[in-house]
């Protein structure tokens, strides 16, 4: 009994994992359709964000959830400006971009704090459930998540610039008419995007090895979570990455982790092959 | 107008195929003036590989620095043709064509990852200029002119398995990194603690970006071993370590590991989550020996930012001064009696204590030792002097069939 | 028109004469590194065509050049003739890409999802082939290796005659005289009925469909042509590496494909080439340098293509030499007194 | 015309349902070969959709669609086309990047030899009075020479049946002008459905007229006897005078 306790606590933290990892870019690719290669740099810098402000004697908690959105969010700002505020529209050159970005973030990175650095322990020890053992830190994801997912929603759906923010990318002429300056909108939720996801590093760094290369593991499930989850940035989002977290964990636990790995990757594409406009054009239609 | 041949062809070439033969007009010329004797290198300084790729470039490096301080070799001055493969296969292969063809080195120091040796090892044979790998590896390499000289799972996991079951406890639980050193590591591990009496409970592989162990954390508390054996290699899995202490198991039970500190993980880690790990190595920053004492300041000297050194940072600066004997002993650069010398077992005392070329495996016998984590450095506690390359030994004999080529997987 | 053929035809012969002529002019090394560019290139030209003319954003190119090269691998290792392992590297991921192509195209499976599958077979093919470590997994007597790889595979042979293996001057005839062919044939197709009614597909698929022609089947075909360039591509790798190892399904070298395509520009065949070597040419040199972190350097190149280049490099040089050219043509249709030639009256001289 | 001969084309309680919307209402509708008929009627009344159906671009929520005695309801585009109905879209559906004679080609090009496509590529560029443009990419031509592309790809298909949806639209009047002897010319061996809203344009063409209206069919008759019947005034017309 106990180990179908811990198991479900496992599968809940892989999906936490994945809806942290996905939201920011649902919110960059979802709702702006800037396919954002440099995604998992993002998270990176998060992550070092935390690190460096924790080393440098900042509670880690502070560290986590205000220092590190806020450093990549007002990086993602500069981003913005300085290159993808020239590409809208222009889907291939974005890509290029941002690989060119996931790349110079990368050396920039290394150059300045070499290749390892001083990671941060995990707050709040262990728990017993039965004979077995799990983390509270674990526990403090999966709220985290569920509260960023209700926090999102409720900023897009009930606040003035969250509807700002999504008539702009339905239609960026409507809104000029409206008297809405377009460009400063993109700049701020690519900005909101970028923070979704160095807050994601931020609280991540804890848990994982913190090096200048981390991004590269993340790009790929984000992008197969937030593509699978459809147009619906918040409910496809968060389904997929119940579907993709649960098979992930569970296909780990009972066979191998490799299996675990290529199962995520297969299911991916069968749910692609169904639902070929992702979970939300099915089950959520025309909701957030 | 008279158009000689050689004219008409190279203005033809520069003028259409400037795109396919821009790379031949830009490279440098090879010989400097004096004629130095020129020595190259192949690391990941860049990408995922470059945390243990760096340092093996600065002790070369140093290494040679400290041979052109004494006079150079042979009364020539050195220097050192170093590519950046940036963790990348095919930049190994292109790269180790140049060194031999382009660059026409004497010698060859590099290679990180075993498939980096095995992508440029039968190049350097066929090209016929001597190439040294100098980091611990799974074992199998039979090649006459090649040098591994990291250590391999007999003189390490061999030591380290009883080491750990004597002082925790006979179940074993081995989580291995997914690709061949992984996989044979884990093997040998099975063998070893078979031999000891213990049992292995389970092995797991995990692909290299896999950085949520949830369920496998899950798994190992309903196993109940006493020991964990762990071959994770890389920055994602250091997160296991992370997510163990953080489930409070590290109190539990406890880990031993044939790659802890590869990624200098025992200073990047907490001292909660590192301390009490066990690993072996052939060398530790922590020996104390005058060799190592002067090596390390002399390497931070000239490397202020060098993190930690581990095993392949000792083991390339040994490398170079295994070949730079060997040179000296025969007077000439010529390949055969450079490997001739060093299959009389020429050695030398490095950082790691003494080295000694094994003639039918071209590996070496050379120390191993055991050390745990103690506030985040490494507290060495066994010492294994002059422990012979047996696995290695078992498939490959150099002396009596001269000619062979591979890496043999050791059936366990 | 007739213009625009004789210059690709001279292109064509001096692209031809410089080919016969390099391993004369350079070294071997330089001929070697060219026969890589070379096999990369026709790498790139597989995705320029089908992206560029077919509309099929696919990551997973290398998946194909994978399949290849390993397939190339196994066969010359158990047949010992490269001949039958080339046709087997042609033909295998063509036939993958013929159902990895029906499993999409006829779902309805379109652009963005699309990639994203194309992107996660290559992950699934670079997991699975990643552990094959163990003795156990091997084809005939050829071992997969796992991440270490499959050593010293054979190289080409002259066709069914194992005993000669190729010097690297006939591999360099080998590589560089498949990039032109290639090229050619692809160029003859895109000229072709079938060419032009795939372009008129990605144009639009929908009018395509009401004049009767079936989208899902032509962008399947143009999709295992795309296969089949990728696979040769991966044999020729193999054999200029003489090694394989599964970094080859990496996702690192499935952008790289998109960058060359993108730098070169997209919607031409000769962009892809171009701007495959150019990239390869650059990361090689970024190797030799020690003093910059080689990521940074490479991706201050990207953005700086994006920024100054943004429609590729091939057409802002064509746009810059047709411009060059109806300036010239002007100059040219006046004569010294500034009157048009045409409007002179006949015979003036 | 006789209307005893089987039906060309022919609907049996044709529905289409877009969430709880009812956008085509169980039509019963039947076209002679040969024969002429214009679909009018307000905006939102069903006409475009009763129109994708036929051609294959919707898929009916029920009901039965005949052609030539083959049940083509549901069939993908492609295969309808192969029928040989011929389609015109709302929105100029043509390949904007390629020139004019190159889309002409294509559609010939599905069942002939490259060079009888060529040749009736230049027939029907006559015929459009487009051939002095034919090397233009179309992306470059006015709104009402576009349209005139897409007719004539839809000729080179040699269809019998045509589906036109609002061919006049966007044009000048000497340009409608054209286009109605260009409709009548078409007529004269095939069949066509013709989507419209310009009345002039119904006058100069129409023979038989259906009116759509909230999803069904309000009324079926002559040009004149519907232009002037009061329900089809107040449905369509409503307050605008006719004059």
């Amino acid at each position: 009994m106990d180990l179908a306790a811990v198991l479900t606590l496992d599968v809940l933290s892989g999906i936490a994992t994945l809806v942290l990892l996905s939201l920011g870019l649902a919110v960059i690719f979802g709702m702006m359709r800037i396919i954002n290669l440099a995604h998992g740099e993002f998270v990176m810098l998060g992550a070092y964000a935390t690190v460096l402000s924790a080393n440098a004697g900042i509670n880690i908690w502070i560290a986590m959830l205000v220092i590190a959105p806020l450093t990549v969010g007002a990086i993602g700002i500069v981003i913005e400006r300085c290159l993808i505020r020239f590409l809208y529209g222009r889907l291939v050159d974005t890509m290029l971009a941002t690989w060119g970005l996931s790349l110079f973030i990368t050396g920039a990175v290394t150059t300045a704090f070499g290749n390892t650095i001083q990671g941060v322990p995990t707050p709040l020890g262990g728990f017993e459930i039965g004979d077995y053992r799990s983390s509270y830190y674990t526990l403090f994801l999966v709220v985290l998540s569920a509260t960023l997912l209700g926090l999102v929603f409720i900023f897009l759906r009930r606040t003035r610039f969250g509807l700002v923010s999504r008539a702009t990318m339905q239609n960026p002429g409507m809104t000029a008419a409206l008297g809405v300056n377009p460009n400063r909108v993109y700049m701020q939720t690519f900005g909101i995007g970028a923070a979704l996801t160095g807050l994601a590093g931020g609280v991540l760094a804890p848990v994982s090895g913190v090096g200048p290369e981390m991004g590269a593991a993340f790009v790929a499930k984000a992008f197969i979570t937030v593509v699978g989850g459809g147009s619906a940035i918040l409910a496809g989002t968060a389904s997929s990455s119940s579907v993709f977290g649960f098979i992930n964990q569970t296909g780990s636990y009972f066979t191998t982790p490799v299996f675990g790995e290529v199962i995520v990757f297969l299911s991916a594409i069968v749910l692609i092959r169904l639902l070929p406009q992702g979970i939300s054009a099915r089950f959520f239609k025309g909701s957030l | 107008m008279t158009f000689s041949r050689r004219t008409f062809l190279k203005t033809t070439l520069s003028g259409t195929g400037l795109a396919l033969a821009a790379p031949a007009l830009f490279t440098r010329s090879a010989f400097g003036a004096d004629d130095p004797i020129v020595i190259g290198g192949l690391h990941d300084q860049s990408g995922p590989i470059a945390a243990t790729g760096t340092p093996m470039v600065d002790s070369l490096t140093l290494a040679i620095d400290q041979a052109n301080a004494a006079g150079g070799l042979l009364g020539r001055p050195l220097r050192l043709v170093h590519y950046d493969t940036q963790s990348n296969i095919q930049l190994y292969s292109q790269f180790a064509r140049q060194l031999a063809l382009k660059d026409r080195v004497s010698v060859v120091f590099g290679g990180v990852t075993s498939a980096s040796r095995e992508a440029i090892r039968p190049t350097f044979n066929r090209y016929k200029v001597p190439y040294f790998y100098s980091t611990f590896y799974e074992g199998g390499v039979c090649d006459r002119n090649s040098f591994s000289l990291g250590t391999t799972p007999a003189q390490t996991v061999e030591k380290l398995v009883p080491f750990a079951m004597n002082k925790w406890g006979k179940k074993a639980y081995i989580i291995a990194a997914d690709y061949n050193y992984g996989q044979i590591t884990a093997k040998w591990m099975r063998k070893y603690v078979q031999d000891n009496g213990g049992e292995t409970l389970a092995v797991d592989f995990f692909p290299l970006d896999v950085t949520n162990f949830g369920p496998t954390i899950s798994k190992i508390q309903a196993a109940k071993p006493d020991i964990i054996l762990s071959a994770l290699v890389g920055g994602n899995h250091t997160s296991f370590y992370r997510q163990w202490t953080a489930a409070g198991m590290k109190t539990q039970i406890p880990i031993a590991s044939t790659t802890f500190g590869i990624v200098n993980e025992q200073a990047t880690l907490d001292d909660a989550e590192s301390t009490g790990v066990v690993a072996s190595y052939g060398y530790f920053e922590e020996l104390d020996s005058p060799a190592n004492n002067a090596f390390l300041s002399k390497l931070k000297e000239a490397f202020p930012d060098v993190p930690y050194v581990s095993e392949p940072g000792a083991v390339s600066y040994e490398s170079f001064m295994l070949w730079a004997e060997a040179v000296k002993a025969v007077g000439s650069l010529d390949r055969e009696k450079i490997i001739a010398a060093l299959e009389e077992g020429l050695s030398v005392d490095g950082p790691t204590g003494k080295v000694i070329v094994d003639r039918a495996t071209h590996h070496v016998t050379r120390n191993a030792y055991i050390a745990e984590v103690e506030d985040r450095k490494w507290a060495v506690r066994e010492r294994y002097e002059q422990q012979k390359p047996l696995d290695t030994a078992g498939v490959c004999d150099l002396v009596k069939n001269p000619s062979e080529n591979k890496q043999y997987v050791i059936d366990i | 028109m007739a213009v625009k053929t004789a210059a690709q035809l001279t292109a064509l012969i001096l692209a031809v004469v410089a080919i016969a002529a390099a391993p004369m002019l350079l070294d071997l090394f330089d001929l070697i590194e060219l026969t890589l560019f070379a096999s990369m290139a026709v790498l790139a030209l597989s995705l320029g065509f089908i992206w560029g003319f077919g509309g099929i954003l696919s990551f997973g190119q290398t998946a194909f050049f994978g399949l290849g090269g390993y397939a190339y691998a196994v066969a010359a290792i158990n047949f010992g003739d490269s001949t039958p392992a080339i046709l087997l590297a042609i033909a295998l991921p063509a036939a993958f890409a013929a159902l990895l192509g029906y499993f999409t195209f006829y779902g309805r499976v379109s652009d963005v999802y699309f990639s994203v599958i194309t992107l996660t077979v290559t992950l699934i093919l670079f997991n699975v082939v990643n552990s094959t470590a163990g003795d156990e997994y091997r084809i005939g007597d050829a071992a997969l290796g796992g991440f270490n790889g499959m050593p010293a595979v054979p190289t080409f042979n002259m066709p069914f005659d194992p005993a000669a293996v190729l010097e690297p001057e006939a591999s360099w005839y080998v590589a560089a005289g498949t990039l032109v062919a290639v090229y050619v044939l692809l160029r003859l197709l895109l000229a072709s009925s079938f060419g032009r009614i795939a372009v008129a597909v990605k144009e639009n698929e929908v009018r395509a469909s009401l004049l009767g022609y079936d989208p899902r089947l032509i962008k399947l075909i143009v999709f295992v042509i795309g296969g089949a360039v990728a696979g040769l591509a991966g044999a020729l790798y193999v054999n200029w590496g003489a090694f394989v190892n599964p970094t080859i399904f990496g996702l690192a070298l499935s952008a790289q494909i998109i960058i060359w395509v993108t730098i070169g520009g997209l919607g031409t065949l000769i962009g892809p080439v171009v701007g495959c070597i150019l990239v390869q040419y650059i990361v090689s040199r970024i190797g030799t340098q020690q003093t910059f972190n080689a990521n940074l350097i490479l991706g201050a190149v990207l953005i700086g293509f994006v920024l100054l280049l943004p429609r590729g490099l091939m057409p802002t040089l064509q746009h810059i030499a047709t411009q060059a050219g109806s300036r010239l043509a002007y100059m040219f249709s006046r004569d010294n007194a500034g009157r048009a030639i045409a409007d002179r009256p006949a015979g003036a001289e | 015309m006789t209307d005893t001969a089987a039906p060309l084309l022919s609907t049996r309680s044709l529905t289409m349902l877009f969430g709880g919307v009812v956008a085509v209402d169980a039509v019963d509708f039947s076209l002679a070969p040969g024969e002429l008929r214009c679909l009018i009627g307000p905006n939102g009344a069903g006409k475009s959709t009763f129109f994708k159906m036929l051609s294959g671009q919707y898929v009916p929520t029920a009901g039965e669609i005949t052609f030539r005695s083959r049940s083509i309801a549901g069939s993908a585009p492609h295969e309808i086309a192969r029928l040989g109905i011929g389609i015109k879209t709302q929105v100029p559906n043509v390949f904007n990047g390629l020139d004019v004679h190159e889309n002409i080609w294509l559609a010939a090009r599905r069942r002939n030899s490259p060079s009888t496509a060529r040749r009736i590529a230049r027939d029907i560029l006559e015929r459009i009075r487009l051939s002095h443009r034919s090397m233009v990419p179309v992306g470059h031509l006015s709104h009402g020479q576009r349209q005139w592309v897409e007719i004539g790809m839809v000729l080179a298909g040699d269809p019998e049946l045509v589906l036109l949806d609002e061919p006049a639209a966007g044009m000048t009047d000497e340009e409608t002008r054209l286009t109605a002897e260009l409709i009548r010319e078409i007529n004269a061996s095939r069949a066509l459905i013709i989507v419209e809203h310009d009345i002039q344009f119904i006058r100069m063409i129409a023979d038989k007229v259906t009116v759509f209206h909230q999803g069904g069919i309000l009324m079926e008759d002559k040009a004149d006897t519907v232009l002037k019947d009061q329900r089809v005034r107040d449905v369509y017309l409503g307050k605008k005078e006719y004059a």
